[in-house]
């Protein structure tokens, strides 16, 4: 009766999908020898994270692989390309889970066959991904996600990281407040309630206990990611008489504790240290309270050191966007610009012919190279992860234009630790300088 | 002791801010039986008209206090704008379909608004700021707050008592009652259930609206602000009793101190307070705590 | 007649596997992919069938991809076929999500429309929150799972990903034996009669609340075997599995199929994940505005479903 | 003989209203009694209360001996006391053979536990169906969905699936109310034939004096919650009270009434 008529129906759609993907798949392009280099950048474009680090990642992207492609990049850099090869970017959206970003790196990967994948901002997302690079045996560079976890928990052959890790914002905040102020007793906490929060958080609780024996912490608030009204919180941090507040908050979170706490007079208060504050300088300019200690995840923007790359990469940006790159902007640049080194330093050492991705992975490994944010050194991880110094600095207002000044460097040495230590352990014993 | 009075203050502030968004739900829920998911994206969406509105008002050097009439100028833009062309457009075309349905359309509307949104306004942050530190503060006894807050809670009390005094005292308020006790006998009244579904769409998306426009000052206006606002108003909803005014205002008072009283004492459970109290409100009474009585089946 | 539909779905079966061998690896976990979230809408099916609709299955999906895995890490287990078998996983999943459903359905079988929605939402909300409070479960980042085995047989390299395929492919064609069945059996009918008139099915001498509860119970063993069937698909799990959004999405997808048909869970949920992976790929900027259209010209015109396209007004639908 | 049903100060209030007011009945088996009486004098009231749908505020409610005054619907249908409804309470979406399969389906599950002796073996459902289905003159609409019937079949369909049960009570709640004139006795015929193949006892309510008069060997008229006749029809139809308050009616209507079961 009919209903068999309804499951034969239902198989044949089924089957029918199938086929449909089938098709898709077989007429997927093939890549040829002579092509562009293609590189697969995945950033978030849509969602919350999009403003503050996708935006400017893509835009850092897109700038300079047409400034490559052009040639007109300073030395090391001025080759075409990837050693006279144009490359070809395709952008992928972060947002939408590591679901949805596992089965999009596949596509990336088998049906639209990138050479390689630059990209992702989320720490859940690099390590959902990292399994799976080596599975499909595709090179992958991280270029912002923070969570140590990844080279410490396992190694990795086609995996690259070319930004240091989270830990270092907090040893390195840690070290800073401690110099600014000697005399701190209190310290409060406010971070978003997942992991990147409470992993910074917990760094930077343990380094402080390392430098300040017996220092006081009042209180941790843990707020929901995106909550956006901190009211409560801000009340308790008031009424806790911290003289340091510590917060990984990013993007529009950061920016309303700042409109809230700034007019309760929290940033008078306590020293608010910022460690991911940098973009919120350029979305709220002075509207940052005077005295608040910024960091950018590492020495970029106005960390970034006064160099023929950076000059170039500033303007090239500021010239496209007219804006000046923020954070994520430099990191991507660095990113891209870490292949670009091993790619070209391969195929030298093969006869300048085009280099396999074994022979780019071999290159890269324990590579040292120039990027708009100073020297990187691929330190960690068995040569994958990179190491590199960070600096602090406290807002100050000149002419109606926010500006960082006391600007405080630290060594990669200071504030990450040596390989195959894991962070938290190597914190809680001392965090050492490793000689 | 300033610890407890902080923790009621806080707490009120959250409750009138969850109050404004969740009653121009309660009343779409109340008349039109439909659950509003598209209300984050409206909230958002009076959020980015009320920053940009604001925005222009301060580059042109006006009154800086008239960005305050702004605020409510956005509510009221989106609102006739918005709601109209949501309602006209596309939910007249559904009534009658099971709920569950008209859920799923209104989710629709949600995916829509938020790349609509995204497509106007990009995915920079705008922020309207001016206007929060414009009235300066108070303290209550060493803590100091903003009187923009204070402000918050009285429009918020003022909502509530207009729609309470529309519903009972005047003519059209009647009307609604009758078409939220009954549309068929309503309609065989002679009243004009469509024009009483598309005000009451209307007037839902302004409120909808206003809670984002309020808000915008406080925050960094953000693709995706709604999101977290759409679940925030169907707990402080379904914790009140749908449809019902003054169970939306309990609702929120309750989620409000809650959530101030979990951030003081205990961080911890902040991140999931509202869902235990909604659970809790559910499991004591099934149907929220201003529920309506069912008639007699047989 | 019950032999015919079995015959069926057999060739079904076969010629998926046959299907699957030469499909792309990215088809294939697409493939996995949606069986695994079929199961969840499959469970979903049976809940619309008695009038409920479940803002919460998330809960049980997130409790089945996590189940197996941190019952190891947590008890600090040594490595078994528990934690790296391709078909005990997910079962095991299923279990854990039935006990809970077990447990909560006391509870649940008493709320109706909305109510059942919002209190199931509840529910998978605070699981949500657990697990982002819970450090040792990698909180919101989550942790990366594998398998080796399928059935206790070692996998050799580059087998792995057709194997779970194949694993998928035999669980979802005895589930919707099994549910082909039950829809059919005295319990089973008396689904969409509560869904028409509780009253009448009480003084049918039959407990409305216990057949509730069996219900419940099911779907989400379903879901819970789906879990962890896309957990091991992707290799990742966090706590987004049990978001409300990820809930939405199932119910989407069980009103895009149609209660009509057991297979139409798995139609639909194909057919989804394939037009939003085409979304993702030609409209990476407007992916969710495309998805709305989509669902609302499904609502508008096609209200049983897709199971409407294929010409007929299911039973019971 | 033993009562079957009994109630004893059987109360309930609504408000200010008394639905129910000290009613005391005692109900042989294998008797049809009608209950008659004007809108809210509380009969439905006590269809509801003798069902378990209603609890009483006061008074107790035997059936065979044994008080159910506690017990709800489920375990009223379970010992065999069954009924339709003033309005019909069906499956509107499946057919009308489904319904009755799922109401039969029931009666496989519960089977051997039920006190009503009620029993049916899975593969005899489907005929059974058939059987009901053709008892019940249902056959032509077999496979329409039930929420599309016409009235008449509706109450029809209602009365089965309180009868696949197998009841030993039956209680019918205005059976044919919003059925045409012509209509009343072909329903109350097949009920009736339906019912005497297997000896059940029949409380009905009913407007129609001359189905009650037809179709009774006792009636119950109540008014205001009270049970103020009890006796075999023509002495209730013609007992001044219930003319006052119930029927209504002249003595000449009456027997009109009658001449007219005369033409059928």
């Amino acid at each position: 009766m009919n209903s068999n008529r309804a499951r034969a129906a239902s198989i044949l759609s089924i089957t029918a999908s199938v086929l449909a993907i089938a098709l898709a798949a077989a007429t997927a392009p093939a890549v040829a020898q002579d092509k562009p280099i293609k590189i697969g950048v995945v950033t978030f474009l849509s969602g919350a994270a999009a403003g503050p680090f996708g935006v400017p990642a893509r835009n850092g992207a897109e700038v300079v692989a047409e400034t490559l492609n052009a040639g007109k990049s300073p030395s090391p850099y001025a080759a075409v390309g990837f050693g006279g090869t144009p490359i070809e970017i395709a952008f992928v959206d972060e947002a939408g889970g590591t679901t949805k970003q596992v089965n999009e790196y596949r596509n990336l990967v088998q049906r639209d066959n990138a050479d390689m994948v630059i990209g992702y901002i989320s720490s859940g997302d690099c390590l959902a991904i990292a399994p799976l690079a080596e599975e499909l045996k595709r090179l992958t560079v991280f270029f912002d996600c923070g969570t140590p976890r990844i080279f410490e928990d396992a190694s990795y052959k086609y995996l690259f990281r070319t930004g240091a890790t989270a830990t270092m914002d907090n040893t390195a905040a840690a070290l800073y407040v401690t110099e600014m102020k000697p005399a701190l007793k209190k310290v409060a906490g406010i971070n978003q309630n997942y992991a990147w929060g409470q992993d910074s958080w917990n760094d930077f609780e343990a380094a402080m206990k390392v430098l300040k024996p017996g220092v006081d912490i009042v209180t941790s608030q843990m707020p929901k990611l995106l909550a956006g009204q901190y009211g409560a919180e801000i009340s308790t941090l008031l009424t806790s008489g911290a003289d340091v507040v510590h917060s990984s908050f990013w993007g529009g979170d950061a920016e309303a504790l700042i409109l809230q706490g700034a007019p309760r007079g929290l940033f008078k208060k306590s020293t608010v240290v910022m460690t991911a504050g940098e973009p919120t300088l350029v979305r709220l300019g002075t509207q940052v309270p005077e005295g608040t200690v910024i960091g950018a995840r590492g020495p970029f923007d106005m960390f970034a050191p006064d160099t023929e790359l950076n000059k170039w990469f500033r303007k090239a940006y500021e010239d496209r966007y007219s804006v000046a790159p923020s954070y994520p902007a430099y990191k991507m640049a660095q990113a891209i610009l870490g292949v670009k080194a091993a790619y070209e330093k391969a195929q030298a050492a093969n006869a300048g012919k085009r280099p396999s991705q074994e022979q780019i992975i071999a290159a890269f490994e324990n590579l040292s190279f120039e990027a708009p944010g100073g020297k990187v050194d691929m330190a960690l991880g068995k040569g994958h992860q990179a190491v590199q110094g960070s600096a602090y600095g406290v807002t100050k207002n000149v002419g109606g234009k926010v500006i960082v000044v006391n600007i405080k460097r630290f060594a990669a040495s200071r504030i990450t630790p040596p390989d195959g230590v894991k962070s938290d352990e190597w914190i809680k014993s001392g965090f050492k300088t490793a000689k | 002791m300033t610890d407890l009075v902080s923790v009621l203050i806080d707490g009120v502030i959250y409750s009138s801010y969850l109050f404004i968004i969740a009653v121009g739900l309660t009343l779409i829920y109340g008349v039109m039986k439909i659950l509003n998911m598209a209300h984050g994206s409206l909230y958002a969406l009076g959020a980015y008209v009320a920053a940009t509105l604001v925005g222009a008002w301060f580059n042109a050097g006006l009154n800086p206090y008239g960005s305050l009439a702004l605020l409510g100028l956005a509510a009221l833009l989106v609102g006739v704008v918005a709601g109209p062309i949501i309602e006209r457009g596309l939910l007249r075309f559904m009534y009658g379909r099971d709920e569950v349905v008209l859920i799923l359309v209104t989710y629709s509307v949600f995916l829509i608004l938020e790349d609509v949104i995204k497509l106007v306004w990009g995915v920079e942050s705008y922020s309207a700021y001016q206007p929060y530190g414009l009235l300066g503060n108070f303290d209550v006894g060493d803590l100091p707050y903003t009187v923009y807050d204070a402000l918050l809670v009285i429009v918020a009390v003022l909502v509530g008592v207009a729609l309470t005094f529309v519903l009972t005292r005047t003519r059209q308020g009647k009307l609604l009652l009758a078409v939220i006790h009954d549309r068929e006998v309503s309609a065989a009244m002679g009243i004009n259930v469509e024009r009483v579904y598309l005000v009451t769409f209307t007037i839902g998306t302004m409120l909808a609206a206003l809670g984002g426009a309020l808000i915008a000052p406080k925050v960094s206006v953000v693709p995706a602000m709604g999101v977290e606002v759409i679940v925030l108003a169907f707990a402080v909803e379904v914790i009140g009793g749908l449809g019902s005014l003054p169970g939306a205002a309990l609702g929120a008072i309750i989620v409000g101190l809650v959530r101030s009283a979990a951030v003081h004492y205990l961080p911890e459970v902040e991140l999931f307070s509202i869902y235990l109290v909604m659970a809790l409100v559910l499991i004591v009474r099934p149907k929220g705590l201003f529920s309506a009585v069912e008639a007699r089946k047989i | 007649m019950r032999d015919r539909a079995v015959g069926w779905l057999g060739l079904g079966l076969v010629v998926f596997l046959a299907g699957g061998w030469w499909l792309p690896n990215w088809a294939q976990s697409l493939v996995i992919l949606a069986l695994g979230k079929g199961m969840v809408v499959l469970g979903l099916l049976l809940l619309m069938r008695c009038g409920l609709v479940s803002f919460g299955q998330g809960l049980y999906y997130c409790l089945g991809a996590y189940a197996a895995v941190a019952v190891g890490k947590i008890f600090r287990l040594p490595d078994s076929l528990l934690t790296s078998d391709a078909l005990l996983m997910p079962l095991f999943g299923g279990v854990v999500a039935g006990v809970i459903a077990f447990i909560l359905g006391f509870l649940l079988a008493n709320y109706r429309s909305i109510f059942f929605a919002m209190l199931s939402l509840a529910f998978s909300m605070i699981l949500y929150g657990l697990l982002i409070k819970m450090s040792v479960l990698g909180s919101s980042d989550g942790f990366n799972i594998a398998y080796s085995t399928a059935a206790g047989v070692v996998l050799r390299p580059g087998t792995h990903l057709y194997a779970l395929y194949a694993v998928a492919a035999i669980i979802v064609f005895v589930a919707m034996l099994a549910l082909n069945g039950y829809l059919r059996s005295h319990r089973g009918r008396l689904g969409p009669a509560i869904r028409d008139n509780e009253l009448r099915v009480e003084y049918m001498g039959a407990s409305v609340r216990r057949i509730v509860h069996l219900n419940y119970v099911i779907a989400a063993v379903l879901a819970g075997i789906g879990g962890g069937l896309v957990a091991l698909s992707i290799g990742h799990i966090d706590p987004d599995l049990a978001y409300w959004t990820t809930s939405g999405e199932f119910v989407f997808v069980a009103i895009l199929s149609g209660t009509a048909n057991v297979a139409a869970p798995f139609a639909g949920s194909l057919l989804f994940e394939w037009i939003k992976s085409v979304a993702y790929q030609y409209t990476p900027y407007t992916w969710q505005m495309v998805l709305g259209i989509a669902m609302l010209l499904v609502i508008m015109f096609l209200p049983a479903g897709l199971w409407s396209l294929l010409g007929r007004r299911g039973r019971g639908a | 003989m033993a009562a079957i049903l009994q109630t004893e100060g059987l109360t309930k209030r609504f408000g200010a209203v008394t639905a129910a007011d000290d009613i005391n009945v005692s109900i042989e088996p294998d008797t049809v009694v009608g209950l008659i009486g004007g809108n809210g004098a509380g009969k439905t009231t006590f269809i509801n209360m003798v069902t378990g749908y209603l609890k009483p505020d006061a008074g107790t409610i035997r059936y065979a001996g044994s008080v159910i005054t506690q017990l709800i619907p489920r375990s009223v249908t379970q010992l065999g006391i069954c009924r339709s409804f003033q309005i019909p309470q069906l499956f509107d979406s499946l057919t009308v053979r489904d319904n009755l399969l799922a109401a039969l389906g029931v009666v496989v599950l519960g089977g051997k536990h039920w006190a009503s002796g009620a029993t049916l073996a899975s593969e005899r459902v489907e005929a059974a169906a058939d059987e009901t289905l053709a008892r019940f003159g249902l056959d032509d609409y077999r496979d329409i969905l039930s929420g599309v019937l016409p009235e008449g079949i509706r109450k029809l369909l209602d009365i089965a699936m309180a009868m696949v049960v197998r009841p030993r009570i039956l209680l019918l709640d205005e059976p044919t109310s919003g059925v045409s004139a012509d209509e009343k006795f072909v329903i109350m015929d097949t009920v009736m034939a339906a019912v005497r193949a297997n000896r059940v006892t029949i409380l009905f309510v009913e407007h129609d004096m001359d189905i009650v008069r037809r179709y009774t060997e006792r009636i119950l008229a109540f008014y205001e919650g009270r049970i103020i006749a009890d006796d075999t029809p023509d002495t209730v139809l013609d007992d001044d009270e219930v003319r006052k308050y119930v029927t209504g009616t002249t003595h000449a209507r009456v027997t009109s009434g009658a001449g007219s079961d005369a033409a059928h």
